[in-house]
């Protein structure tokens, strides 16, 4: 964890709100590992006063490219409006990487890549990492319709893996029509295989809730990456916590180890991946 | 101290300890209850040696839960946050958390740990479970918890019963025992005094000012229980108004915080009348902040010649 | 009210129009005491019959002088100010200031008159001054007036004495009273339920908090008497618990202020319990907040539905 | 007044911290007179926050051409700091112009401008108006040293003027050696004459204590533009006070027509135009 400056090398409009923001810095690129993220200072500083907004924002690294290193973003408030008029060449404030990161699949496991909108970041970072190690994998990604196309940039930009990867949209103007969960179920339907399968993913809690629900039935393991709403992203201000599912839903053994202190896990540290049946994938209706 | 200043001196000649009731720290500058965990989540990010002390996220007798979330909001210039107070309870407390404090104050910053509870009962049994502790200096008494709904009493707005909590934690402690006061009063002096009255060795000046955020389209609170406490650059003037009452007003040591970003806000906290400092929400934003504002400090005195940083407390001028 | 919205309707098919215990105003908006001048000052930047109402500033039985400068201070997102009540007095207001007044009120603008005094008696007087006054619409008593210094009572921290000056005014005047809360207490509840149980018509939430800002190089307060009173978006989570709490424990409508900058924030005050709002820091920034914000709260209740802006009013949802 | 924006024309940069901002605004610049200002939003603003720096900041006009009006600052905190920042074609919020005026002289007077630092403006205004009604003027302009005489760029520009205008320097750098109205003395002592003079004076608060003592003692009528800190500029804060002399020190007549209400007077409303010896100039030495 480096708590530095970035120069912005490019920030991209890719239509619908979403952008692609490279920065550069050497020690956060050498330290990514898929799932990891950044918190950014996006506000503007005016002497005297805290940055407005205040709060740095989380942002998962999509990809590294030397010391260059992405972020796919959706413009959703205020936040997010400071970073889309980021010039190149601003420095911006970071700190990161941060949190755990996905385990990696074992060997002979092929990893099934679930990413939805604003979500899929996570899951470019473990193609590449896949694709590094010659490892197996298939992604189903999913947006809203066409003109959110922009968040697939990280997997257009390598058409060599396009026979692994399979696009959705809820209005069917692209691709598979439908969500990236029921695209998958598709795909296994089409093509079966005997292959022991590892599912990864990002995006919206309902789709996470639904990702978790299909690994469970199938019994294969998923990781999920979780988005809450976090404050320092270091684990000192308790803001980012997610619920331990073995706490409210636990065996006795599993609760014999534990304290109410064990009720809420910090998603900033413990996280943001977690276990898809370790947690409840609720967030009292107020994130997306 | 008069109003103007003298030549400038060296950096290393400014003498930026201060004394808080019989406890020197090495400079004015802490990390306040709850923005800097149980200490070594803020060691990758920042040099923890370079603090004057370092206050622990409240402890209770038992483990708490703490709220769900959302627990946190931003506003203009601050932040809401309703944790709940979760915190590893005293015995994990002892066992986990000690380790590193003990390292940590053999590095030379001060290690007070911020004691919560339902009843007095709970406040006492927390200090006597920390008696004979070598890894703490002083404990600092948060008695503004949230938990009047479950049957606790008004502790942060009621004098009698912060007096009544202060004694007992202080009866059962052989440490210092600071008090944590509420900004959230019609007088702040005389829940000081009461405090003072029963024994308090310092107060720590303030605590979070309840507010409320909601989200208009869904028209709930942003966060899960409704209320939270307001923390930040907006509390300040708030902040500062109440370190120069309570310190006028009481003869203990005043130890102020609230919005601290800057080397400058700190000193203005010093001038005020507080002995030290604490730095809460801005240790969020940058994890460097209180080493930044201690070197700022330093460098500020010496440009006007100020050898003894303690020399500043309390010499705001008056017309 | 559900959580959910209905179709979009027409803005001008939006009933904008709120009813404050009797009071009928057309539209929720008005000018807070004291940034607003008598009237004519804002009259050249905007178009005053676009407004709900107009709080004078504050009337004294005699003309005070009020502070010397420096009045007003910036802090973060928040000012504070410290003018000290300076006013024309209650013949001058009627001779010189009524004239406009009335012109406003003909326009459909409800013109209430902010009233401090030092004693029970000046409030009283300043009451029964202005009884059968055709330009004014009701009375708001400030009762935070920084005057104790000078023999008057802490009317906006203690209910006896809110009480009593209450039910002086009221019976002195032939207007609905308000009653203006001060923030700076312990249980700003209490202190309306004291009012209203004397006689208040309505309760405006909140004044300002008191707060404190210096200038380190010459450690000086920066106002000339040293504290004064927070107001701004600062504030703005305060204010809006505040006004939650106030209207859920009082019977009587709450008026609601502090930090409103935008449409958004007016509206969040109606959710939390407001029947109707002011705006004042706001306008020293722009002169035409009030009318934009008019504006944009009748746009939001027509993208949304919301055909009477009246049922937004209490509608947080709690879990 | 109008309460309108206005475009950035140019932010020249000239030395010291001292900046001309020259702003395109044609309502404004109809309605300017000498004396008057404007209030800036100087702030950086941000969404769902009040600018910051929040409140507006005052400045003197100090000249118009065509639909374009300039303003002579000088960086001295964070509102300044802003300004210094801002480019060609960016947007400000203007309110204005504001404030009453100078009293044009009679005819025949002769008018003594004397003006320091960044309370050159309304001098540059005044000497504008004069030349153009072809009236006699005289201007003493001072600031500490050299490396602050782009404060004399109003006049600069205008060589034609310069047998009217008198530099100084408190260093002797430039120009005479001393401050303005010790310039103003020397000359009158080097060049007498018989003609009425009436004296305008813009400057720190201890340099129009000065005018206000020479001008009584020399029996000339003299009229200051003072600088309060204001939060409204139009008479509704009731921040931006400034001591009555009349109701002080004045007559036993005076102070029958006087309440406790006229002891403080609204220099945004009332001024910031006041005749010298009509107030108290004085600003419990918080301002300059
Ligand atoms: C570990 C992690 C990784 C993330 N990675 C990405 C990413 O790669 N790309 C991307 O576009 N977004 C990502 N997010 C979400 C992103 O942080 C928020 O969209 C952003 O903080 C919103 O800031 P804002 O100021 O624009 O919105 P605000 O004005 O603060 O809020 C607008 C909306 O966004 C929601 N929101 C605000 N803050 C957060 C937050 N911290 N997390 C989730 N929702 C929030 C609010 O509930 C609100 O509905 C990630 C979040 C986390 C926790
Ligand atoms: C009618 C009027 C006309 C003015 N014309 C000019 C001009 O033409 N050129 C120019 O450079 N300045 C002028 N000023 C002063 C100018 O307004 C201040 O320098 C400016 O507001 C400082 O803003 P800041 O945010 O940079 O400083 P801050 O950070 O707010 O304060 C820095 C210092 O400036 C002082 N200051 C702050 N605000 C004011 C204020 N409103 N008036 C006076 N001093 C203040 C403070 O006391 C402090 O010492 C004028 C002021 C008035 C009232
Ligand atoms: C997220 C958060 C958690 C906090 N938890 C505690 C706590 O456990 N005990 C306590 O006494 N104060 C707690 N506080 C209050 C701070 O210690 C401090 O008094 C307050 O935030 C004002 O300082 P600041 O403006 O610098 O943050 C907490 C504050 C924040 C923002
Ligand atoms: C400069 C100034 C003067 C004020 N004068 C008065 C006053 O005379 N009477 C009063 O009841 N409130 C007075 N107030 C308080 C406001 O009416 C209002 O309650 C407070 O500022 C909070 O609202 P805001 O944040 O929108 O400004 C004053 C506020 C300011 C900033
Ligand atoms: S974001 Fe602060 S603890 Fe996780
Ligand atoms: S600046 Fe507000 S009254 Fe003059």
């Amino acid at each position: 964890m480096h708590e530095t400056v970035a120069t912005v090398v490019e920030n991209r409009d890719l239509g619908s709100g979403v952008h692609l923001l490279r920065l550069r810095n050497r020690e956060v690129c050498a330290e990514q590992r898929a799932g990891r993220f950044v918190m950014l200072g996006v506000g503007e500083t005016v002497e005297g006063n805290p940055p407005a907004p205040m709060l740095r924002r989380p942002f998962s690294i999509q990809r590294v490219e030397g010391d260059v290193f992405d972020v796919l973003y959706r413009v959703v408030g205020v936040g997010t409006t400071c970073m889309a008029a980021m010039k190149r060449g601003r420095v911006v404030e970071v700190l990161g990487p941060l949190g755990n990161a996905f385990t990696p699949p074992a060997p002979g496991e092929q990893a099934i890549l679930l990413g939805g909108g604003v979500g899929i970041p996570p899951m470019v970072a473990m193609a590449d990492a896949l694709s590094a190690n010659n490892a197996d994998w298939k992604a189903f990604l999913g947006v809203s319709s066409t003109a959110d196309a922009g968040c697939f940039v990280g997997f257009d930009d390598r058409p060599s893996w396009d026979s692994r990867v399979h696009r959705a949209t809820m209005d069917g103007s692209l691709g598979f029509h439908g969500h990236v969960v029921q695209a998958w179920l598709a795909d296994r339907e089409a093509n079966p295989s005997v292959t022991k399968k590892r599912v990864y993913a990002c995006g919206p809690m309902v789709m996470l809730r639904a990702v978790a629900k299909v690994a469970a039935s199938l019994n294969i393991p998923a990781e999920v990456s979780v988005e809450t709403m976090m404050g320092c992203g270091i684990g000192i201000c308790m803001g980012c916590v997610i619920e331990n599912k073995r706490f409210t839903e636990g065996s006795v053994e599993d609760r014999s180890t534990m304290s109410p202190y064990d009720r809420w896990l910090m998603a900033c540290t413990k996280g943001p991946v977690f276990d898809a049946q370790g947690i409840v994938l609720d967030d009292g209706g107020l994130l997306h | 101290m008069s109003t103007r200043w003298s030549d400038p001196i060296a950096p290393e000649d400014v003498d930026i300890s201060v004394d808080v009731a019989g406890l020197v720290m090495k400079n004015p500058v802490s990390l306040a209850s709850g923005t800097a965990g149980y200490g070594p989540e803020l060691s990758h990010a920042m040099d923890m040696s370079t603090l004057g002390g370092f206050v622990t996220k409240g402890i209770a007798v038992t483990p708490w839960e703490g709220n769900a979330p959302p627990r946190i909001a931003e506003t203009s210039a601050g932040m809401l946050n309703a944790i709940g107070l979760q915190n590893v309870g005293l015995r994990a407390f002892l066992e986990h958390k000690t380790p590193y404090l003990r390292d940590l104050r053999a590095s030379g910053v001060r290690v007070i740990v911020n004691v919560i509870g339902k009843t007095v009962d709970e406040y006492h049994r927390v200090a006597k479970g920390l008696r004979d502790c070598d890894a703490i200096d002083a404990l600092e008494l948060n008695i503004s918890c949230p938990n009047i709904k479950e049957g606790g009493i008004a502790f942060g707005t009621d004098c009698v019963a912060a007096g009544e909590v202060t004694a007992a934690t202080v009866e059962g402690s052989d440490k210092p025992v600071w008090v944590k006061l509420s900004p959230n009063v019609s007088d702040i002096s005389s829940m000081g005094l009461a405090c003072e009255e029963n024994g308090a060795a310092a107060l720590s000046v303030i605590n979070t000012l309840v507010g409320l955020s909601i989200d208009l389209e869904s028209r709930r609170p942003r966060l899960s229980i409704g209320k939270g406490g307001l923390s930040g650059p907006a509390i300040k003037p708030v902040a500062l108004r109440m370190t120069d009452e309570v310190s006028r007003a009481c003869s203990i040591p005043v130890v102020g915080m609230g919005g601290i970003w800057t080397a400058t806000d700190a000193l203005e906290f010093m001038v005020c009348g507080a002995s030290a400092v604490q730095i809460g929400t801005a240790n969020f934003v940058n994890p460097r902040t209180a080493e930044q504002v201690v070197q700022g400090m330093r460098q500020w005195c010496a440009e006007r010649g100020v050898a003894k940083i303690s020399d500043l407390v309390g010499t705001l001028q008056r017309k």
